[in-house]
Order: C-alpha cells, then structure tokens, then sequence
C-alpha cells in the first residue's frame, strides 16, 4: 500500500471523521422516506389493502416508492405559518435541537469493523469512544429538550400537554433502558461498542441469549424512546390533535419526522449491536470473511450489511407492533415504567451481578 | 489527550463561573433562576475538582465530583419542590415575598 | 496546544452562556443556556482527561436536573420577566461584589507560582474503570450514604411539592 | 402448668380485645369461657400437684425490677392460701362466666365486656400468686382497673360512669395505704418478698425489741389498703355505688373475688398483724363496725342489688373481724364460703332482673316463685347459707368467726355482740328481700301495663346457680368447728389445711394465748344455739311483715315510730353527703386555689414576663433584619470574599 506523505495520523483520522459524518447524514436522509413508504405499505398488507401504489414515472410504478418523494415536497414546500402568541425562537429552534442529539447517537453507532484505505485503519463509526454506552445514555437524555421546547414554544394547550406527556415519558423510560444495559457491562466488561460487539463472537454469546430479561426491558423501552405505538400518548391524535407538533407544519413538521425515524433507526442499530452482534454475521467469524472475500474492506462492507439488516428488522418491527397493539393510557404507561420495568431492571442487575460473582 | 492544559487556566474558569453564579444569585428575583445560578457555582467547584484530579493524577476529584452532582441532584429536587409549594402559598415564586426572617 | 485552544473555545462559550443564565429574563431561555454552559464544561472535563465526570456531567445535569427545571418553568407557566426585576440594591452590590471578586482572582493569580507542578500524563488509562474502582471500595461508604441522601430528597421533595390537604391559613 | 393459668385469661382478654373479628357475640362468649375454663383446668392440676405434698413452691418468671440492692423478681407462689384463691376465682369465674353470655345478650359490645372479665381474672390471678409486695400490687392495681372499666361498663349513662370513678378515687386512697405499707416494709426489713418476710419474722424472738413499733405503722398501712378494697368502713362508701355494672361483674368482682382481695392480703401478711396486737384490736374493731354498719342499712333497702351490696359490706366486716381476733383461717374460710353464697345470690338477682327486663326495685315485685322456680330454689339455698341456718355453709363459717371473736382477750364479748346484732339484722333483710322477691301477690303496675310474664332463664344461666347453690351447701361441711367435728370423730378440715400456713411469730406466741388455750364445750353451744335462736327470730319477724303485708312492714312501723331513724337508715347514715361537704368540696376549692391563683398567675406570669421581656429588647437588636434573601446572601458572600482576600496576604 502506497504511502501517503503529506498527512499525519490525526489529520487523516479529521478528515475521514467529516467525510463518515456526512455519509452517515446522507444516509439517515434518505431513511425517512423508506420508512413512511413502509408504514403505510405493510399496514396496507396486513389489511389486505392496496395501499400508495401509482405514483411513478409513466409505467415504472416502483411499487409506489415516489410516493413518499411526493409528499416530501409536498411538505417542503407548504406554506409556513407560526402562531402568534408562540415564543418563536425556540419555537424555530426546537425542531433542531431534537435532531441533533439523535445524529449524535448514530454517530456513535459502530457500522462495522474497521478499514484500510491507503494503510491507515478507520474505523467505521464517526466518533468511536471509550464511554461509547454512557456517550449514548447522555445524549439520549439531552435528546427530551426537542420535544418539551416545540410544546412549550408553540405556547398552545394541546402542544404542551403534549410535550409534557412525551418528556416525562421519555424521562421515566430511559431509567429503565439504562437498567438493562448494565447487566450487558458487566458481562462484557466495556463500555465501548466496539469492544461489546467483539465481546459476542459467536452466536451464543449475544446478549439476546445472556441477558434475555434485558433484552425485553430495552425492546420496551425503545419503543417508549421514540414515542411509538403502543406508546405514543404524546402525539395521541384522537385526544390531542398531534401532541407537540400540533403547531408545526411543511419543513419543521418534515425535521420531526426525520428526527424520530432517525432515532428509530439509532435504537435498532443500538439493539442490533448489544444483543444481536452488532456487525458480525451469524456462524461466520470476520477472519474467515476476510481470508474468503481477500479483503479487509469488502469483508467489513458485508459486516456493514449485516447490521443494517439487522437494525431494519427492528425498523419493521416498528411498524409491525405500530399496527397491531392499541395504545396505553397514560396511567398505565407510567405504571408499567415505574412499578414493572424499574424493579424488574434493578432485579436483573442485582441477579447477573450475583450470577457472575459466583461463576468468577 | 497529550498535552496539558495549565491548571491556572481552569482555575480562572471556575472562579468566573462562581462569581457569575454567585451574582446570579444576588442580583435574580426569580427563585428558579436564582436556583440555576447555584448550579452555575457548584458547577464552578466540579471544575476545580475535575482539574485537580488532573493535576494530582488520581482519579478521587473526580469521585468527588459525581458526589457533588449527587448533591446538586437532591437540592434540584427539593429546591424545586419548594418553588412549587412557595407558588401554591404565594401565586408567584419572587423573592421579595419571603420575608418571614424579617426581625 | 490545539488542546488550549479547544480549551479557551468551550471556556468562552460557558462564560458567555453562564452569563446569559443570569442576565436573560426568559427563564427557559436561562436553562437553555445553562445547558449550554453545562455541556462546554463537560467538553472541558474530555479535555481534562475526564471522560466519565463528562458523561454524567450530560447524562445527570444536563438530561435530568434541568429538565426537572424546565418542567418547573412550565407548570407554573413563568413568562418573561417584568422589566426591573432586579433587586433593589444590587447594582451596587453587584459592582462592589465582582470587583472583590476580581481582586481575589488577581491576588490569586500572583501567588499561583506556588501551585505544586502537576503530574504529566496523569490521565488515567481507563478513566471510567477507575472512578468506578475508587467509589466502590475506597468511597464505599460514602457512596451509600448518598444514595439513602437522593433517596431522602426524593420523598422529601414529593411530601414537599404535593397539594395541601390542609386548609390553607389565608383560606 | 402455672404459667398457663396466667396465660389462658390473658390471652382471652387479648384475644377478645384487639384480634378476634366483634361481630360474634356468640365467638366473645365461647373464647372468654373457654379462656377461663381453660384456666380452672390447668388451676385445678397445679392445687392438686401442691396438695399431693403440701410444700409451697416457687415459680421463678425472670428478673423483673433491679435497682442497686432492690429486686423484685417476677415470681410466682403456690401454697394453701393462693392454691385455695386461684381455685375459687377461676372455678365461680367459670361459672358466671358461662352464666354472663345469657346475661349481657342483648349487649353490642360484648366483645369489651368479656375482654375486660378476663383481664380481670388474670389480674386477679396475678394478685394470689405474686410471691412479692410489687407483683401483688400490680395484680391489686389491675383489678381496681378493671373494677372501673366493668361499673362503669355502661359509660353512657352519666351516673355509671361517675360510679366508675368513684370506685377507683376511693380505692386509691387505700391504695396509697397499701403503697406506704410497702414502703415502710422495705426500709425495716430490705425485702418484698413474702417468703423472705415470713422466715425474717421468725427469725425476731433474737432481737432486742420484740414488738417494733414500726410494725404498728406497716400493719396499720397494710389495713388501710385492705379498708379501701374490701370495702371497710371509712373507705365503704364506693361498693353500692358499684352495683352500677352489670350483675355478673358484681357478682365476681364487688362479691366473690376482688373485694376479699383485702383479707386475702392480711392472711398473707398475717405473720405481721399478729406481731401488732395494737393494730388488730383496730382490725377487729372496724370489722366488727362494718358488719353492724351495713346490716342496718340494709334492712330499709328497697333496690335488691343495693340489699346485696350492703350485705357483702356487712359479711366483709365479719372476715375483717376475724382477722382482727386472729382468726385468720376462719376469715379465709369465710371468704370461701362467702364466695359460693354471695356469687349465688347476686346471679339469682341477675336472674331476677333480667326476668324482670332490668326492675330492681324490690317493691315492684312479687310472687315470683311461679315464674321463676329454678331461682327461686337456688336463692333459698343462698339465704338459708347467708342467714346461719344449721346445715348451710354461712352457719359453720359464721359461727367460728363469732365464737373467735368472744374469746378474744380484749373487749371479746363486745365485738361478739355487735356481731351478734349483725347476724340478726342479716337474718332480717335476707328474708325480706327474698319475700318481697318471690313471695306475696304479684306488683300491679297501675301506670304502665306489663304485657310480658317474667320467664325461667335459659339452661346456661341457671346451671351455674345450681352448681353454686350446691357448694354453698357443700364448702360448709370443709370447716365444721372441731367441738361439732369430734361428736363424729373428725376434726376441722379446713383449720388443718390452712395449718402450715398461718402461725404466729414466736414473739407474739404470749397475747395469742387464747387462741390455743381449751374453752368449755358448754359456752360455744350456748353462744351457737343463742344465734340460730336469734336467726329464727328475725327471719320469722320479715316473713310475718313481709309476705302478703308489703305496706305494713317493719319499715312503715319504723317509719311511722320512728320516722327519722328510718330516714337515716334510707340515707344509708348520710356518709356520702358528709363525705362531699368535708373533703371533696374543701379539696376542690384548694385545688382551684392552686390552679386560678398559683398557676396561671404566678408560675404562667413569671414565664410570660421572661418572654415579653426577650421580646421586648430584642426589638433593639433586629433592626438590621429586613428579611431581604439578597441582603442576606450578599453579606454572606460580601464576608467569603473578605475572608478570601485578608488570607491572600
């Protein structure tokens, strides 16, 4: 491999760091629209409808791919309008500060092992980290302050009521979601993803497998994060219109849902990597993959496809559980926080710490 | 992470944040900012700890630190709880309506 | 030296925002901003060697003490500030108090030649292995007791926050 | 075993008062009953157990109290006076035990009733069995609780509840006589303990004095709680205010049980009385008062418990009388005797009146004898033993105390003769109660028509009369005098049993001579035969006055003669009205005195002064606190920075 001169380590490493950043921003652009495309074509299935199947160039349907195109300038293009009486600084802000925590959160998401381009090792994620879970447990908490500053901004009944709903549910919830990775810590002994998707070499060693209470505990709690069905009390359309977003429309509206599908797709990446190994394909370990394909990057593009394919299970999941459960009352969604997922995490801690106090 | 940051320079710092915490507190009739200037000094002391560990080379200003926040966390709550329950008594959380050390 | 520029960088942020904290009259504003300054000094703890204090420095303050102020700020629906909120007598309060403070700063910066040298390369390897380590056998002790302390607080501040159920006295 | 005779009444009483569910009245009753019967079973095993070897026996609980030298150790003694005690209390509370479930039927909370019956026997239990001064106190100061809770039962009439009072104030005076006794008994002999007592008392014959003086006081302190509990006279006065609870309390508590608990308390003491001839001529002397006292009062009595009430006053006296003469067996023998025949007539009263749908007024009944045959029977028993006939229990047990009392060195044959009075007044007002009871035509009710027939009780509650009326025949023949016992070949049962137990110290062996010393068979059949003479006399004087004349009475001759004396004898001597003018009244004029002018003035003012005086100046001082948080927190942080700066340099 040829050498290149002119640039140090860490100039090398900035430079790929802005050039993952940006692809990882190209590529969670473009999942939003995939996803509306989903969510209304699966639940169009399981109805045994049709569902958006025409929109196209002449004959070339797509399957009503260029559906969700339309809509997307639809909305970009819609007129904006602000309520009079809402604090419009943040209320311009608010959409912003919402998307930024989840970019971050995938921005720490390992893709896939590390590769070699002209001798120097990248590795695939855009900021790899030795606190990588903690870095992601922060941001998630940061993360309520887009959805308490748009209710609160648009200064509206049905806003705030809404937004208060969605950011203590998210507050109680995300207890909870940090319960259950501590057993995974502890087993694994790191706080770093990288070293946690190593940890599951083979497929018995998933955390799926060593840890399933965890697993059950994060799965709900990844729902409650994002505010989707059967949780989704903060927008709950038939009692308060939208929730937060009442107020917002074309482009802003546009940033919310790219905000939670991106956060969608962060969480599958996160549950894909703690408990399904991460990038590593099933039953064949990455030595093999690269001695087979002769290459450490293609090897690592496939690891890449692995995840993905991965966290796109749980996107489908998603939308599965999105039209197949009712809605929780509100009551009722802070009791199973609070008074079963709580003790149940705590429990669980408590037993993998005893559990492997008396295997060591 | 190399190269070191002079601890003059967090010094400074944290003696800027105090003071301005401290003059928050001072010169705010608004209880919950009055609240978040005390978090903007005990921040300030975080800070001195945080630098200190560093300069000593262990880890214990740090521990100090997450027992710090600790605190913060309980006088937050609490701090917080008592602006509600000053709200319910007094229709408004401004200092100048507790007046009951009066001699 | 990059080092000392990011340092002076996130320094001037969380001046400016801390500044803003106190001197804004819209409270969300204030916490806003507190997060602001909250998450540069957590950017300087990073800078500092300090990658665990950094995380929960975000992860306690910033996502759950300042939401619990923002959720305040809202229930009890604080607008703007009226103009002139300022107490009465702290202009000069205020002058006299940052010109001591500014003495002190000076008079400290004079004697800070005697600061023993610092430790080089001082950061530990695993800084989360460590803190970890230190809390749970050195400040063991300590450690549980503050646990009972936030537990104390939790239903202190319930007992405290929750409706009367008593007549009020102006009732 | 002893333990579980303690333990079963305690746990009834727990059970009934804080567990079981108060719906059940029939639940109350069954575990109350059961709680007691349990206790006479396990009591039955232990006085059998001692009788096989006649030793008494220490029971060791623990450690109770211990103060440098001092211990009182909860312990327990079984020997012939407690083994007989915990026999009678728990075999009679059985009875009336089974007997009150009819009795308070119609009751709501019956739940409390037998909650507090049961705590009363295991008080009561705890009072014979302590081997110590303390624990007999505690036992003393729970059945005057319970004495309270039980009169004053039916709280919600204000009367009753006064009554309650009563009982308990009167009885803390002689409480305080009790608690001096102890006392003093500590600082001259260092110990409470009976045992301890009894072996130092033999011991004296060695020391220089053979009479203490101190021993006239601690006798004389002991009296006076046995004059306030078994109701002698200047203490009396609340045992007929008493008859304000339901019967089957008077029965147990204010006849049969806690009433005796004062001779009870001289028996165990008696090693001391003895050694105080002062004291028991005073005994003797109130005893002998008492019984006349009562009696007379009795006679004009119209409610058939206040007839009752006196009587038991007037019986008391006779135990006291004997203790007074030493006689200490015969005393205990008639408590024993006393407990049959007075339990039996307070639940044949009860009978009556729950017959009668709660009329105790002797006036407004009559002829009941048809309707209420089994009663009849068994209160004809109860008078015949109460009123000395030859055969019945109250004839043997009397009799001995009467006979003691004559041969007693010091005025004997004064005291025999108020005794002698007494028994015929006895005679007198008993018939007369049981004529206007059950003899005669039927009370025609002129205002208010009754339409129901007074009905025979249910099985449960005239069983234990008959079992009563049995023992009251049967308990006498356990103490036949030994000139009656020899003409068969046997001597007296119950002096023998009692033998090991009473004896007097050997330096009091001189003035208790006669005890000892051989009279003439001829006098005690004289003063026998005189007394049945007397008994026959004045039972047929009421039955001539009485059955079929109601109106023309003794009491309208006495009326009509003697209109005043009647009136006395009606205002039962007026004691209660001396009582209210000379001690009640004036104490509670000091103690509003202390109250109005000691407390709110001088000791409050003093107080208040010091504050408006603090107040006052401290004005002075505060003038810088204007309660501003700003000014507060600047000058804090105004000092932190001064601090600061003076220490840079």
């Amino acid at each position: 491999m040829m050498q290149l001169p002119v640039l140090d380590e860490t100039a090398v490493q900035i430079i790929a760091t802005i050039v993952k950043f940006l692809v990882v921003l190209v590529g969670v652009l473009h999942i939003p629209p995939v996803m509306i495309w989903v969510e209304r074509r699966v639940p169009a299935l399981m109805q045994r409808r049709r569902g958006p199947n025409r929109v196209g160039f002449f004959k070339w349907r797509l399957w009503g791919l260029l559906q969700t195109l339309a809509d997307a300038v639809k909305l970009i293009f819609k007129e904006e309008s602000v309520p009079g009486s809402a604090y419009k600084g943040f209320f311009h802000l608010a959409p912003l500060i919402g998307l930024l925590p989840t970019l971050l959160f995938v921005s720490a998401i390992p893709f896939g092992p590390a590769i070699e381009i002209g001798g120097w090792k990248i590795p695939l994620s855009v900021i790899e980290l030795d606190i990588g879970l903690l870095f992601i447990l922060a941001v998630t908490g940061v993360g309520v302050y887009g959805v308490t500053l748009a209710g609160w901004a648009s200064n509206g009944k049905f806003s705030l009521l809404g937004s208060l709903r969605a950011s203590a549910q998210m507050i109680s919830y995300e207890i909870p979601l940090g319960l259950s990775l501590i057993p995974l810590v502890l087993i694994y002994g790191s706080l770093n993803l990288q070293q946690l998707i190593l940890a599951q070499s083979s497929v018995w060693k998933w955390g799926i497998f060593l840890s399933p209470i965890s697993f059950l505990i994060f799965l709900i709690c990844m729902f409650a994060e994002t505010n989707r069905a059967p949780f989704d009390l903060s927008e709950g359309e038939s009692e308060l219109v939208a929730g937060f977003h009442t107020e917002y429309g074309s482009a802003k509206f546009a940033l919310f849902f790219l905000g939670e599908y991106v956060a969608m797709f962060a969480l599958s990446c996160l549950c894909s990597v703690l408990f399904f190994g991460g990038w590593q394909i099933p039953f064949v370990a990455h030595e093999q993959l690269v001695s087979l394909t002769g290459s450490v990057n293609i090897a690592a593009l496939c690891g890449v496809m692995a995840l993905l394919l991965k966290a796109a299970f749980f996107m489908w999941l998603y939308v599965w559980v999105r039209w197949t459960l009712p809605r929780f009352r509100y009551d009722q969604l802070m009791k199973i926080g609070w008074k079963f997922l709580l003790p149940l995490g705590l429990a669980n801690v408590c037993v993998t710490a005893l559990v492997l106090a008396a295997l060591a | 992470m190399s190269a070191m940051v002079p601890i003059e320079h967090s010094l400074i710092l944290a003696f800027l944040l105090f003071f301005i915490g401290a003059a928050g507190v001072l010169i705010r009739r608004n209880l919950i900012t009055v609240l978040m200037s005390i978090e903007l000094m005990l921040n300030s002391a975080n800070l001195l700890f945080v630098a200190a560990s560093r300069q000593v080379g262990n880890v214990e200003g740090q521990v100090m630190m997450s027992f710090v926040i600790l605190i913060a966390a309980c006088e937050a709550a609490i701090g917080l709880a008592m602006v509600i329950a000053i709200f319910r008594r007094y229709g408004n959380i401004k200092t100048e309506f507790l007046r009951a050390l009066r001699g | 030296m990059v080092e000392v520029w990011f340092f002076y960088f996130f320094a001037a942020i969380a001046v400016v925002a801390s500044l803003g904290v106190i001197l804004l009259r819209n409270p969300v504003a204030a916490a806003m901003l507190l997060v602001v300054t909250l998450c540069a000094l957590a950017a300087e703890y990073v800078l500092l060697g300090a990658e665990f204090s950094a995380a929960i420095q975000v992860l306690v303050y910033a996502g759950a003490i300042v939401i619990l102020f923002t959720f305040v700020i809202m229930m009890l629906n604080l607008g703007q500030e009226e103009v002139g909120q300022l107490a009465g007598f702290s202009k000069w309060a205020l002058l006299l108090f940052m010109l001591g403070g500014a003495g002190v700063i000076l008079i400290q910066r004079l004697s800070m030649g005697a600061l023993p040298p610092g430790v080089p390369g001082g950061a530990a390897s695993d800084n989360t292995y460590e803190v970890g380590m230190a809390l749970f056998t050195k400040y063991l002790w300590p450690f549980e007791l503050a646990s009972l302390l936030i537990l104390l607080a939790l239903i202190a501040s319930v007992v405290i926050a929750r409706k009367p159920t008593f007549p009020s006295r102006d009732a | 075993m002893i333990w579980m005779v303690l333990l079963f009444p305690l746990l009834g009483a727990l059970l009934n008062g804080f567990l079981l569910p108060r719906r059940s009245k029939l639940l109350s009753h069954g575990v109350a009953v059961a709680a007691v019967a349990g206790a006479f079973a396990c009591a039955c095993c232990v006085f059998l157990e001692f009788f096989a070897t006649r030793h008494s026996h220490l029971y060791f609980g623990f450690n109770w109290l211990q103060a440098g030298k001092f211990t009182a150790p909860f312990e327990l003694v079984v020997d012939q006076l407690s083994g007989l005690m915990i026999l009678i209390i728990t075999g009679i509370g059985t009875l009336i035990h089974i007997y009150a479930g009819g009795y308070m039927k119609e009751e709501v909370t019956t739940y409390r009733f037998f909650a507090y019956l049961n705590l009363f026997v295991f008080m009561m239990l705890l009072l014979v069995l302590g081997n110590n001064l303390l624990v007999m106190f505690v036992g003393w100061e729970g059945v005057g609780l319970c004495s309270y809770l039980l009169i004053g039962y039916w709280f919600q009439e204000e009367a009753n509840a006064k009554a309650g009072m009563k009982a308990f104030l009167v009885n803390r005076i002689g409480d305080i006589g009790f608690l001096i006794g102890i006392f003093l008994t500590y600082k001259h002999f260092g110990t409470v303990s009976f045992s301890e007592l009894s072996s130092w008392m033999n011991l004296m014959p060695t020391l220089a004095e053979p009479y203490p003086k101190a021993l006239f006081w601690i006798t004389l302190s002991f009296f006076i709680g046995a004059c306030g509990k078994s109701a002698q006279l200047p203490l009396y006065v609340w045992l007929p205010d008493a008859m304000a609870g339901p019967t089957p309390v008077s029965a147990l508590i204010h006849a049969a049980t806690m009433v005796t608990a004062g001779i009870f308390m001289m028996t165990r003491l008696s090693f001391f009385f003895y050694a105080a001839p002062d004291t028991m001529l005073i005994v003797a002397c109130v005893g002998a008062l008492t019984a006349l006292f009562a009696a007379t009062i009795a006679l004009v009595q119209t409610d058939i418990k206040k007839v009752l009430a006196y009587s038991t006053v007037s019986q008391l006296g006779y135990m006291v009388l004997a203790c007074g003469v030493g006689a200490f067996d015969a005393g205990v023998f008639h408590l024993l005797t006393h407990a049959c025949f007075k339990a039996l007539l307070f639940l044949g009263a009860g009978s009556v009146i729950f017959a009668m749908h709660h009329e105790q007024d002797m006036r407004r009944m009559g002829g009941l004898r048809k309707h209420l045959p089994i009663t009849h029977g068994v209160m004809l028993v109860g008078v015949l033993a109460i009123i000395g006939v030859p055969g019945f229990s109250g004839f043997f047990s009397k009799d001995e105390i009467l006979w003691k009392a004559f041969i007693f060195p010091t005025y004997g044959p004064i005291l025999w003769g108020i005794g002698f009075l007494a028994a015929g007044c006895t005679a007198f007002y008993m018939v007369r109660l049981l004529c206007l009871t059950f003899y005669g035509t039927p009370y025609q009710d002129k205002s208010a028509h009754h339409h129901h027939h007074p009905h025979e009780t249910p099985w449960y509650m005239w069983g234990p009369l008959v079992v009563l009326a049995l023992l009251s025949i049967g308990v006498g023949y356990l103490g036949v005098p030994d000139f009656l016992a020899h003409l068969v070949g046997g001597h007296n049962l119950f002096a023998h049993y009692l033998e090991g137990l009473i004896y007097i110290p050997a330096s009091a062996q001189g003035a208790w001579g006669h005890l000892h010393a051989e009279h003439a068979h001829e006098l005690e059949w004289g003063l026998m035969l005189s007394s049945v003479a007397l008994v026959t006399l004045a039972a047929g004087t009421a039955v001539f006055c009485y059955t079929n004349r109601p109106v023309r009475g003794v009491a309208s001759f006495l009326g009509g003669h003697f209109p005043r004396l009647h009136q006395l004898l009606l205002d039962k001597y007026r004691v209660d009205e001396c009582y209210q003018r000379k001690i009640v009244t004036p104490l509670a004029e000091i103690s509003t005195f202390l109250w109005q002018v000691v407390d709110v003035r001088v000791i409050n003012g003093c107080v208040n002064w010091v504050g408006y005086l603090l107040m006052g100046t401290s004005g002075i001082a505060s003038f810088r606190m204007t309660g501003s948080l700003h000014r507060y927190g600047f000058w804090v942080l105004a000092g932190t920075v001064c601090v600061l700066i003076i220490s840079c340099f």
